[in-house]
């Protein structure tokens, strides 16, 4: 019988452990390595930094006021209309139209998705800090686990509405005096969309730890001296960033949604700045006549969603050195 | 013949949640509940007063009221049937009176029965009304949707306190109407069948009808317009583009009315400043600073295209307006002077009255800035409009900030609510009202100094502007005094001029009509604006 | 187990006097006054009495035990009443009547017993909002299945587009445009939910699925996009599982592997996430309720809520804090029963 | 036809698509499998040995292989031979489970957590047999008294996780052999448990494979039990075979040199006979760093007076506790400076507890610690975390203790970061520093843990424990997780350091071989107490505690001429450590047979 394997094998070498055949590279080169080969997350992240341009800086290119009444030049047709229907109202001036009121709707585009994506982005990131603060809390501290969770069944089961309500009537002077109307309302919304929206999260990150807590690490972190915080910041918070992101993404849908909801209630920002959510709203009534008008912030709010989506699909499998591994 | 055109389907896109007109002021209430219970008298669609109940109208030229006006006697038509079968007497008139007299029982109407001395049956028949001070229009009692006459024999046991208690009845009263109630859910749907006691033998023309309530304004102007899913949707507070396409669907159509009721914006002559002391914000302790200076108030005014923002809100179902009491015709001021927008003018004013622009385009005097807090409720076209007056106050240099606040709040009165519109924590206010059957005497009056509201009155108080001027105050209790109608109409109109024509303390934008949807098989639709719409659902028929 | 629940059960109760004060107390802060929906009109002398008629005045302690007597002790009584009464459960004990006319919760706009308000609203909600929960389930489930099972399909791929979109546009979009296309262009369903329509035949049932079509389409839409995706991520944690390849080598099919093994499994967290969900039926869907005119529990607390019809909100949301605290414990005890591992003693 | 094997593997070829491209799991294989013939494949982890055999079962598709080359030929029982290669998967259907049955690795999670055993267990009896629910249920009653499960009705109707390990892998056992299957292959079954459940299961298969005369194909990576097993062996090393012959061949005349590193690496029970101190095993290709025998100094370093560490266990209404778990029992014992002291015993007997309770990871119920003159009992939560720069503790599962997301620079870093030390430059020297202490390239510094293997990651951990120069490292199973060759590299460095810097082991392990190798004192743990204690020598070589000789008995040897005696082993189960509140067990009582050799007296339960 002959060795099936012609390659010759010192003995020292089969005792040897094989080393991972990649050189080791910064742990950002690596992040972002990974980050490359996800398409749909490129997709997502390039998408999500135009619209981030082109909502902050839009407003150089574009220099319509949003909130500039043009009566004459009212309910102009976005300017594609009149590949199908020549006899549309269109003008170059408004390439995306006007509405009823003749506020040009690129303009309008362009400075609701400044106010949207901030209100998206900074209730979400309160949202989390929230939900994951106690969500660790509850699952780190068995102490404090019992009546923590209570205090989430208690803010689940608040009425928003009379929330919201109580929350203006408390601040709104306060802020508006210190922040001025537009900023002291983002600083409100903000707050109150963070406050009833991070149940969710907590219970998750809450469930995570509780098992993650358990692993054998947490215990060799405590052997060796180290404090309850840096066992949550350095072991348990990185191993719970997997879920934190996904109940980001959707947050942040949630957040531009409620948003428009607010002032749908009448509790939102001044009713001459626009926002994603109004817009869509506002041309719920009209949109027969005028689809565009919804199809717009609409197709902006799914996109920015959606590529927020894939953008933190992809953020998780980069951060997750085991994933980035393969 | 009665109950020959089978069902009927209504909407309101507010649903009714009770239908005792006594324990609810809504209008959704007192509209649905105006199919099953009748007053003695009711408006029709000009304004005039038909007998409905009663024989006929009592005057002073019939005798049915006492010539030093302290007393009115009303007659009921004979042989008037309860829907159970029973008759109608006095006493259920009397009834009536007491049940929402008792001052336990927190009647919404109580206003219309101010200064009753007292309610007495002459006979079976009769019924003898009785103020206190002789009053000058003594149609407040029984007249009108909002004070139908209830059965006696259903109510005895729910007066006072024990109001609420009653469901059964006030779900399900007994009356005189053309329909009865077999079904109530409240805040959702009545269902209702022909009264077979209805005194009319060849009405109601429909057998049945499905009152539903809820959704929203856009969906019951769908239903009517476009789907025809319903025969009649109420009070549609949609824009005029929208309704027009609704309209051109061609399965219904719209049907306008107009009014007392005026969108109007009440201009604040004290100071609102959020740096006074709480309790003296926005009373007469501070005067405002700009606004009480006649010619801002009067550049606002003119910066205005009340024209235009008809035609944006509300198309058909408004009218631009300088006046505050639009109808009836006699307490008209006619004056159209406000109709023109003038910005050069409104400028030149502002400019010779040393208001003076500064570099950021904001005009000031004295170190007063003209910079407005303008407040209003939730609503698309309120918020249209506040985005056009701001442009156009912009444009004579005053800076506007627009505010819009719920309208369970801005409405809700809570003292302890700074939003709210009677608080008026804001430069500038915007909303609509109007007034009570045809008689402005008590409108005119809400503008006295006394009600202002203020913290010593819990804030509560309809002088919203507050106003505050001797004469005017004078011209009320005159007015209060004069029985003559010609005598009144003068009075009025001077009173108007005083704080709206010259005085630009309140700016009249729209008078704002009832656009109401039916569709084209319906017949027999008159819309009414000084009464309940559905005044005469008994004489609605199909069309084939 | 069940010292387990009923611990838990014990446990609940301060947690909800606890929750109901502090609702109570925010419903007292809240601005806004019953008297919103009365017409300018009424004098404010009037409209001081009707407050004073409502019982506005009393300090708040009165108030909160008058509300705390009148839901823990009256309304279970009128309870025991109806079961024993009316109900075919336990309509065959003797009628107790223990309800002698006290003053029950007593809802300020309507001026009648909430709790009667709510068993009316119960039906068109639960067909309504809990059909549109079901149907959002079963969709959800194959979906997720589904994609797990062919991770980074092309059906994957779409699915989780499609789901994202779902999950980002807000009902007060998707139910005006499905009103527009089904009920104006086309003609198909009514839209105005009519909730008087009573199922008895074949043509009356056809019609019940039509007016409930497009209602339980705009709500199933959200259902589905967040149950699909954690069941997806549940089926792909139990695909890779060392008991999936047991199942494999004893030669079962794989439609057998995955519909009965896996599935089982992976329905474990997802049916407590579903049952977290319920509460949120009984609260109901305010939006589309009221764009389609459903008059279910979600509209009756908007509209208190815009009426400040405070013993109405009061309740509601109190029954809704007792409903989500019962099914976390419900979900609690489904993973208990499902997963044996689990043991709560 | 005895000669004509059942099932011959040619040249097979599996591959893996990754997103970096194809890995090759299975170069080159070829070997065949006799009926009634045991055929051992050894190997390191990761040599192909699970894959080689999920191929044969035409699995290894389903966890992203691929086979890319060579034939599976099986013969059927109706004659026939057939490629499975190309047999397409309802045909594998029908093979699978009825014809080929599997045991697969893990006990834990090789059974479906939701059903029940008797579910599991006749499920492929219906499937196969066609039989109907109650036929099966007998059939499977019967494979349950086969495999020798007590009380197997009961059973039956249980959940897997209401089993012990031991009854679970007989419930896979039987499972496999339901169908009765011609060939049975075994995926180290026995990795996981026990010595003495496995000599029970090995001696079960062992008389299942006589009586019904399947072929077995056995992997394993444990050469005692290759020894034990085997007819043939087949050794594989990176995704070939290297070396192919009779047990007796390979263990006495290997001639590949992997196969002789293997052996050499393999510690055998009895091979320190006679010596008192251990001392680094020789491993061929290493040069020997030539560290004689480890003597250890005299003088106390840890003295643990009554150690008693109890678990409440909480029921009822009020969550009041009704009973304790007695994990660690009135538990004594003295380790000197420069000494090994190794805790042996069952699993679940506490010894993990016990090393647990000396750093106070759990806190004891009563007891006395004192290390190196500080009262570690007496420690508030400060002084506490300053007591463990002293005292350390190595993990039993080198992956599961360290942090996934963590660059092993900064895991390595956190003891000293945490008592004081923050420059950077300075902590990455330290590291760097251990790192080539422990004879890791420095360049894994910047590597996540799970790019290395197990042996690299267990010595990261011994890093990690070194960091702070502590005098005392408690080792949970240090190796127990490892491949025999990086066991040995990993024990051999445990043993230089010792010698080098004076360190002082708890060593835990349950393997009786490596205990032999490193320690210089052994305790055997039975239920919470030690009931044999004394120096190495004394309590191997003899042994006077009942528990202590059987447990002996049960240590397969390395050996194939000193296979066991066929005869069944049956230990007793472990009695349940919990009891009432209020019990108060006796106290320990020790007898000295010997200088420094304690046998227990008093009642251990066993
Ligand atoms: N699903 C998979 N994807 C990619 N590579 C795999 C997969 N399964 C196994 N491999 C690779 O195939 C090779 C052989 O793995 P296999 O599981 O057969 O090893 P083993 O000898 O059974 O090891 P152990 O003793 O640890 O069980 C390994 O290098 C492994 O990395
Ligand atoms: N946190 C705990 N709570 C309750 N009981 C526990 C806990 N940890 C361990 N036990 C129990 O204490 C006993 C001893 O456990 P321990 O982990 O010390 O055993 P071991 O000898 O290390 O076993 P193994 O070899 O399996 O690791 C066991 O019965 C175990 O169930
Ligand atoms: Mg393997
Ligand atoms: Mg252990
Ligand atoms: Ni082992």
């Amino acid at each position: 019988m002959t060795d099936p394997t012609p390659t010759q094998i010192s003995p020292i070498a089969a005792l040897q452990d094989r080393e991972p055949s990649k050189p080791p590279r910064s742990q950002w080169r690596d992040v972002w390595d990974q980050f490359k080969h996800h398409k749909g997350a490129m997709l997502g992240g390039g998408f999500l930094l135009f619209v981030t341009l082109a909502v902050l800086f839009g407003d150089l290119i574009w220099q319509i006021d949003p909130k500039k009444l043009d009566i004459r030049n009212k309910d102009i047709r976005p300017i594609f209309n009149a590949i199908w229907d020549s006899g549309a109202k269109v003008s170059w001036s408004h390439p995306l139209g006007t509405d009823n009121l003749g506020r040009d709707h690129l303009a309008q585009i362009i400075a609701g998705g400044r106010a949207s994506m901030a209100v998206g982005w900074a209730a979400m990131l309160l949202t989390m800090l929230i939900g994951t603060s106690i969500g660790v809390m509850a699952g780190f501290f068995k102490r404090l686990d019992g009546p923590l969770m209570r205090f989430t069944d208690l803010v689940l089961s608040l009425p928003i509405l009379p929330l919201m309500l109580v929350a203006v009537t408390l601040f709104r002077q306060p802020l508006r005096a210190s922040f001025g109307p537009e900023t002291g309302m983002f600083i409100l919304i903000v707050g109150v969309i963070g406050v009833t929206s991070w149940m969710q999260t907590a219970r998750i990150v809450r469930g995570d730890i509780l098992a993650i807590k358990e692993r054998e690490f947490v215990l060799a972190a405590r052997a060796s001296g180290t404090t309850a915080r840096g066992i949550i910041f350095r072991h348990l918070l990185p191993n719970v960033l997997s879920p934190i992101m996904v109940s980001a993404t959707l947050g942040l849908a949630t957040a531009i949604i409620t948003e428009s909801a607010l002032s749908f209630l009448g509790v939102g920002f001044p009713s001459d700045f626009p926002t994603w959510g109004k817009m869509l709203a506002d041309a719920v009534p009209r949109m027969q006549e005028f689809p565009e008008r919804v199809m717009l912030p609409g197709i902006m709010i799914s996109l920015t969603v959606l590529s927020v989506n894939y953008l933190g699909d992809g953020l998780r499998d980069a951060l997750d050195p085991r994933i980035r591994g393969r | 013949e009665r109950g020959s055109d089978g069902e009927l389907s209504i909407i309101y896109w507010q649903a009714p949640s009770i239908l005792n007109p006594y324990l609810s002021g809504g209008t959704k209430d007192l509209e649905s509940s105006s199919m099953i219970i009748e007053p003695l008298g009711r408006y029709n669609e000009t304004g005039e007063m038909l007998p409905w109940l009663a024989k006929e109208i009592p005057t002073i030229e019939n005798g049915g009221v006492a010539e030093d006006l302290t007393s009115i006697t009303w007659k009921l038509k004979e042989g008037l049937l309860w829907s159970d079968g029973s008759p109608v007497t006095s006493a259920d008139v009397v009834f009536t009176a007491e049940y929402c007299m008792n001052p336990e029982g927190g009647c919404a109407q109580l206003a219309k029965f101010e200064g009753v001395k007292s309610v007495e049956a002459v006979d079976d028949l009769t019924v003898k009304v009785t103020f206190a001070e002789p009053k000058p229009f003594p149609y407040g009692p029984f007249m009108g949707a909002q004070s139908p006459i209830i059965q006696k024999a259903q109510f005895e046991n729910c007066t006072g306190a024990r109001a609420p208690e009653c469901t059964d009845a006030n779900f399900g009263p007994i009356g005189t109407g053309p329909f009865v109630v077999d079904d109530f859910k409240p805040n959702d749907v009545i269902t209702m069948s022909a009264n077979p006691n209805y005194r009319d033998p060849a009405k109601p023309a429909f057998a049945k009808v499905t009152f539903k309530g809820g959704g929203d304004a856009t969906g019951a102007g769908r239903a009517v317009l476009e789907t025809g899913e319903f025969d009649y949707a109420w009070n549609l507070q949609l824009a005029p583009d929208v309704l027009a396409k609704m309209e051109s669907a061609g399965v219904g159509v719209l049907e306008v009315g107009f009014g007392s009721l005026v969108e109007r914006i009440m201009l604040n002559m004290t100071d609102p400043s959020p740096d006074l002391p709480e309790g003296e914000r926005s009373t007469a302790a501070h005067p405002h600073p700009f606004l009480s200076d006649l010619n801002v108030r009067k550049a606002l005014s003119m910066a205005i295209d009340r024209v235009l923002l008809t035609e944006i809100g509300y198309g058909q179902a408004g009218r631009p307006t300088c006046d505050l009491v639009p109808a009836p015709a006699v307490y008209t001021s006619g004056d159209e002077s406000c109709l023109t927008q003038d910005i050069a003018g409104a400028n030149a004013l502002l400019d010779e009255a040393g208001w003076v622009r500064g570099s950021d385009g904001v005009r000031a005097k004295d170190g007063v800035r003209l910079s407005l807090l303008y407040q209003t409720s939730t609503n698309a076209v309120r918020q249209d409009f506040q985005a056009l007056i701001k442009q156009w106050w912009e444009e004579i240099g005053v800076e506007t900030e627009l505010r819009n606040v719920n309208a369970s709040v801005f409405f809700g009165g809570d003292p302890g609510s700074p939003d709210t519109f009677q608080k008026f924590y804001a430069d500038v206010e915007m909303y609509a009202n109007n007034f009570d059957g045809t008689d402005p005497e008590a409108y005119m009056a809400a503008q006295t100094c006394g009600k202002a509201p203020r913290p010593e009155s819990q804030w509560q108080g309809e002088n919203i502007s507050r106003i505050c001027m001797e004469e005017y105050d004078a011209l009320v209790a005159e007015l209060g005094r004069t029985g003559d109608l010609e005598k009144r109409a003068a009075l009025v109109k001077e009173m108007h001029a005083m704080i709206i024509n010259d005085g630009y303390m309140i700016l009249p934008l729209v008078d704002r009509g009832r656009v109401s949807a039916r569709a084209k098989t319906l017949g027999g639709v008159v819309l009414n604006t000084w009464d309940s719409e559905l005044w005469n659902v008994a004489d609605w028929y199909r069309v084939d | 187990m069940l010292t387990f629940t009923i611990r838990r059960l014990v446990l609940a109760i301060p947690t909800l006097l606890i929750i109901s004060l502090v609702i109570f107390l925010l419903l007292q802060m809240a601005p806004g006054d019953p008297m919103a929906q009365v017409p300018l009109t009424v004098p404010p002398e009037v409209k001081e009495k009707m407050r004073e008629a409502l019982g506005l005045g009393q300090p708040l302690h009165v108030q909160f035990w008058k509300w705390l007597v009148q839901v823990f002790w009256i309304e279970p009584k009128v309870f025991i009443d109806f079961l024993t009464r009316d109900s075919w459960l336990l309509g065959w004990l003797p009628d107790t009547s223990l309800y002698q006319g006290e003053l029950r919760v007593i809802s300020w706009q309507t001026r009648s017993p909430v709790m009667d308000i709510v068993v009316q609203r119960l039906p068109q909600t639960l067909w309504v909002v809990g059909m549109s929960y079901i149907v959002g389930i079963l969709i959800a489930i194959p979906i997720g299945i589904y994609s797990a099972y062919r991770q980074y399909s092309v059906f994957d791929q779409a699915g989780t587009f499609v789901t994202m979109i779902g999950f980002s546009i807000p009902p007060f979009f998707t139910g005006p445009l499905l009103i527009v296309i089904f009920s104006v262009q086309l003609g198909w369903f009514p839209f105005i939910y009519d909730t008087t329509h009573v199922v008895n035949d074949w043509d009356s049932f056809v019609y019940q699925l039509k007016q409930m079509i497009m209602p339980v389409m705009v709500l199933a839409l959200q259902t589905t996009a967040q149950i699909s995706r954690f069941m997806r991520a549940s089926v792909l944690d139990n695909l890779n599982q060392d008991y999936v390849r047991t199942a494999r080598a004893k030669g079962l099919s794989e439609a057998v592997v995955v519909m009965i093994h896996v599935l089982r499994n992976s329905m474990i967290p997802v049916i407590t996430v579903i049952a977290l969900g319920v509460p949120g039926i009984f609260g109901g869907a305010i939006i589309t309720e009221v764009v389609f005119s459903v008059n279910g529990i979600g509209q009756l607390l908007i509209t208190a809520l815009f009426a400040n019809d405070l013993p109405m909100v009061q309740t509601l949301t109190f029954m809704f804090a007792v409903l989500i605290v019962l099914f976390n414990l419900i979900a609690d005890i489904l993973y208990g029963v499902l997963d044996p591992r689990i043991r709560y003693d | 036809m005895l000669d004509q094997p059942i099932a011959r593997i040619e040249n097979l070829r599996v591959e893996f698509q990754t997103k970096d491209g194809p890995v090759v799991g299975v170069e080159d294989v070829s070997f065949s499998v006799n009926p009634g013939e045991t055929v051992c494949i050894v190997g390191e982890s990761g040599s192909g040995k699970s894959v080689s055999s999920l191929s044969l079962m035409r699995l290894v598709e389903f966890g992203g292989g691929e086979i890319a080359g060579g034939r599976l030929l099986f013969d059927r029982k109706d004659g026939g031979e057939i490629d499975l290669v190309k047999t397409d998967q309802s045909l594998m259907r029908t093979i699978r489970g009825n014809e080929i049955g599997m045991i697969f690795q893990e006990p834990m999670t090789a059974l479906n957590p939701v059903f029940t055993v008797g579910r599991q267990l006749t499920e492929g009896l219906r499937l196969h047999r066609g039989m109907t629910k109650q036929q099966a249920r007998d059939r499977a009653l019967e494979l349950m008294k086969q495999v020798r499960i007590p009380e197997p009705e009961r059973r039956l109707q249980q959940y897997p996780h209401e089993l012990s390990g031991g009854m679970r892998q007989r419930v896979v056992i039987a499972m496999a052999l339901a169908c009765e299957p011609r060939l049975l292959i075994a995926d180290e079954p026995t990795t996981a448990l026990d010595v003495t459940i496995q000599a029970e299961i090995l001696a079960l298969m062992d008389r299942l494979k006589r009586e019904t005369g399947t072929a077995v194909m056995f992997i394993t990576h444990d050469m005692a039990v290759v020894a034990q097993m085997a007819d043939r062996v087949v050794v594989m090393f990176r995704g070939n075979k290297v070396e192919e012959g009779t047990v007796e061949e390979i263990f006495e005349n290997p001639q590949h040199d992997y196969t002789k590193a293997l052996l050499a690496a393999v510690p055998k029970l009895g091979e320190m006979r006679g010596k008192p101190a251990p001392e680094p095993m020789r491993l061929l290709g290493v040069e020997t760093h030539d560290t004689g025998p480890i003597m250890g100094s005299d003088e106390p370093l840890l003295k643990v007076r009554n150690l008693t560490t109890r678990f409440a266990v909480k029921a009822g209404f009020f969550r009041r506790t009704v009973a304790n778990v007695h994990a660690v029992e009135d538990v004594s014992f003295t380790l000197n400076k420069g000494r090994t002291l190794s805790l042996v015993g069952e699993s679940g007997c506490g010894k993990s507890t016990a090393g647990r309770s000396i750093l106070r990871l759990v806190e004891p119920q009563a007891g006395h610690i004192e290390l190196d003159g500080v009262d570690v009992m007496a420690l508030d939560t400060n002084g506490l975390r300053r007591a463990r720069e002293d005292m350390q503790m190595v993990f039993q599962d080198p992956f599961a203790s360290l942090n996934p997301q963590m660059q092993l620079l900064d895991q390595v870093a956190e003891p000293l970061r945490n008592y004081g030390q923050t420059n950077r430059q300075e902590l990455q020297d330290r590291v760097a520093a251990l790192f080539d202490r422990v004879e890791l390239p420095r360049s894994f510094m910047r590597r996540y843990p799970h790019e290395l293997s197990g042996g690299q990651r267990q010595r990261v951990a011994i890093a990690r424990a070194l960091a702070l120069n502590p005098k005392l490292i408690v080792a949970d199973e240090a190796v127990s997780a490892l491949d025999v060759s990086v066991q040995a590299q990993v024990l051999n460095l445990m043993m230089e350091l010792q010698a080098e810097l004076g360190l002082s082991y708890v060593f835990i392990s349950h393997d009786m071989a490596v205990v032999e190798r490193v320690s210089h004192d052994v305790g055997v743990m039975y239920l919470g107490r030690i009931v044999e204690l004394g120096p190495r020598q004394a309590v191997f070589e003899d042994p006077q505690h009942p528990y202590t000789q059987a447990l002996m008995k049960a240590v397969p040897i390395a050996d194939p001429r000193m296979r066991k005696s066929e005869r069944e082993l049956n230990f007793k189960p472990i009695p349940s450590p919990i009891h009432k509140v209020g019990y108060v067990p006796p106290p320990s009582e020790y007898e000295e047979i010997s200088p420094g050799h304690f046998i227990l007296t008093t009642d251990s339960g066993y």
